[in-house]
């Protein structure tokens, strides 16, 4: 547990994309991502959420945002935006102008109903068991296989 | 002179604020966690710190992505609360104390902590859902507090050993201030939490008891925990642990633990909770 | 590789501004000033440097009291002109070099560096006027910039020591950014002077010469001066030559001096003025 | 010249208010002119330049500053204002929205007229002998007036 902290940064960064189902918040992601969170911190404003609700489409229309994220914002496709660059601290703002429990939002970014979502939670939460890393767990399953063969 | 006579780290869940504001903190689901803190609270009115140096992050609600401070101290005499996205909470504003946060400001950067130094802000569920958790609903909070805002959102955020580096520069500041203060420090955000994509749920029981555990410990191995752990074994917001090391830092070599607390889930979230005092 | 190729230090007193933009910076007063950076003008064009780290101040024009950053790096793509008090100055924008910038501010902050992150912001003549010594008139700006601002304004402003030990950690950033890059640094500021109280005018040949004897020496005496030795000797704006160290302790432990400048007074200011190459 | 720096902030901070005619920009000092600052630097804005401009006093009434410091400003009294607080950097916008260059304010500061000042400067400045200590200033003074004696 106690090694020093790596020091070259690229090794660094390198090693944050063999996590599973997790997109951290780099440079690079917060580069891509810069009007999309921009555009979910305007949610903070009261008079911002009501011009966003009477037209959700022509306040995105607003801001310097790609069609495919507009599209992703407005279908609410967390995941895609989290591709896109977007936080979720960011659009934890946009969960909140919709008036949804940040647990729910989180659900739709997993393969799970909100209900299984909450039950899973209630029962102790995902388990990190094979959740730790993605290269891990490919040699996991070639050994898998190849014992199998 | 001024001392730092206890710490304490505590998740800042933001439902737990909800549950406060809107009195669910006795039902079936906030029961036990908010009875974790009942000790706590009772504690609290004992010891009646002055000030507390309130370790938190801001989660995009102050600043967006176009200042990112890895340190911020807060030196104003009064901090609004934030709107998230559905009002702010309605908690009293927060009083700063601008001669001990100048003084510590000042001291850090001489002691070469690049800080950013802050005259105006509004502060979020980081700081204020442990105020809530500490002291209930008071009309006016009982301590005065300065925010020491971390940036664990925008990646490289200061690694576990710069945090703990850090929390032993505030104990000198706060130890060179000639008033008689009572000052407390406080770490807050994680513990294991994700919300974010399909792994978002993870929790780690185990992982977050042994971070305790070494919290408690008279040896300071829990410095050298790499970001990329934090990140496998506790979820991507587990990150803000490194804060309750700014907390630990500033408590010395060795500790007494007062009360420890752990619960799993409040949302998204495994719910921590310790108070220590140095026993150097 | 990315490398650093050359460091430049000079001063960048608004009147040199006002002066370009004026077209009077040929006229008696300023000739002398600028005949002094007409080798360097000549180099430039020569280096073609891709990037500049450019180390300056911020003169309260874009941060007020409100936020008071000790070092911000700018990673933005274009950074406009701050209005002064009599206008923006009539030059280009400065283009920034964002893949630079992120990869050293996050290489910094791996370095135990508490780098504030800006993402938006105006330059002043902190930055302006410098580009304008080096390049004269361009309708764009020949090579890309990244702003380095460092508090110079509110004391305790970073320790000699601390800012050449940033420069250190940013020739290797620099080192590590897989792009082919001629990047120069400059260090800007100073040199003498004192723009305040009745001991304004102060100016002090003998002493800034003695600085730019230290910046050519391949010892490191220089980071140790403190700040109370700034302010006696050259004023209580002559701090600013703590920026010029960032410069230095990023060209490695020996340098070789292409070109030395310096000159009494443009208008409060003593003008110096000195281009190094590392030569280890 | 290459001691190591002093770490203990109160001496730190001492020391600077033994530098004749210099009043070092501290904590101290930022707190209590920070109002006065803060308008200072609202004169970057053309609007409120023009506003200050038709109605100096009206303008003024609008912050939250002492009355001794308004008055401090209406008269441009710079020396003042640094011992209220003010910065330099921050009131020159205000130098600079009065359109004076910013060596004539400086030479207001000063025992010197304006040409005088500018003259100072052409002759090399203001020699650094006898300005850098009040202590030692003071001590040069008692010994001068023992050998007398
Ligand atoms: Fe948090
Ligand atoms: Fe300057």
């Amino acid at each position: 547990m106690a090694e020093k902290p790596t020091q070259n940064i690229h090794e660094y960064l390198a090693e944050f994309e063999d996590i599973p189902g997790t997109r951290v918040y780099t440079a690079v992601r917060a580069r891509k991502g810069y009007w999309i969170n921009q555009f979910a911190m305007s949610m903070m404003q009261p008079e911002n959420r009501e011009r966003f609700k009477a037209d959700q489409r022509a306040y995105l229309d607003e801001w310097d945002i790609s069609e495919e994220a507009k599209q992703a914002l407005l279908r609410r496709d967390y995941n895609a935006l989290l591709d896109m660059g977007g936080n979720v601290y960011f659009l934890s703002k946009l969960f909140s102008a919709d008036g949804i429990p940040f647990a729910e939002a989180c659900s739709t970014m997993t393969d799970m109903t909100w209900p299984e979502y909450r039950q899973m939670m209630l029962d102790g939460g995902r388990s990190p068991e094979g959740n730790r890393s993605i290269r891990e767990n490919l040699a996991a399953a070639a050994a898998a296989a190849q014992n199998k063969a | 002179m001024a001392k730092i006579t206890a710490g304490v780290g505590s998740s800042h869940v933001p439902l737990l604020g909800v549950a406060v504001d809107q009195g669910k903190d006795r039902d079936d689901y906030f029961g036990p966690i908010f009875a974790g803190y009942d000790w706590t609270r009772e504690w609290e009115k004992n010891e009646k710190p002055d000030v507390v140096v309130l370790v938190y992050n801001d989660h995009a609600s102050y600043f967006d992505m176009n200042i990112v401070p890895t340190f911020a101290i807060g030196c104003a005499e009064r901090f609004g609360i934030c709107d998230e996205g559905w009002g702010p909470r309605p908690v009293p504003d927060v009083e700063g104390h601008p001669d001990l946060a100048w003084h510590i400001a000042q001291s850090l950067i001489l002691d070469d902590f690049d800080m950013t130094i802050i005259n105006k802000m509004d502060v979020d569920h980081g700081l204020t859902v442990p105020l809530s958790m500490m002291f209930d609903k008071p009309a006016k909070w009982p301590c005065k507090v300065i925010p020491l805002a971390v940036n664990v959102v925008t990646y490289p955020v200061p690694s576990g050993n710069r945090c703990w580096a850090l929390g032993e520069a505030i104990k000198k500041a706060v130890e060179s201030f000639p008033e008689d203060l009572n000052v407390q420090i406080w770490g807050t955000g994680g513990m294991s939490h994700q919300l974010q994509g399909p792994r978002a749920g993870l929790l780690n029981r185990e992982w977050d008891n042994r971070f305790l555990d070494m919290l408690e410990s008279d040896n300071d191995d829990v410095r050298h925990i790499q970001h990329i752990e934090y990140l496998r074994e506790t979820g991507s917001e587990g990150i803000e642990m490194v804060m309750w090391l700014i907390m630990r830092g500033a408590l010395g070599k060795t500790v007494k633990t007062l009360h420890r607390h752990y619960h799993i889930p409040c949302s998204n979230t495994a719910i921590g909770h310790i108070v220590l005092e140095p026993a150097d």
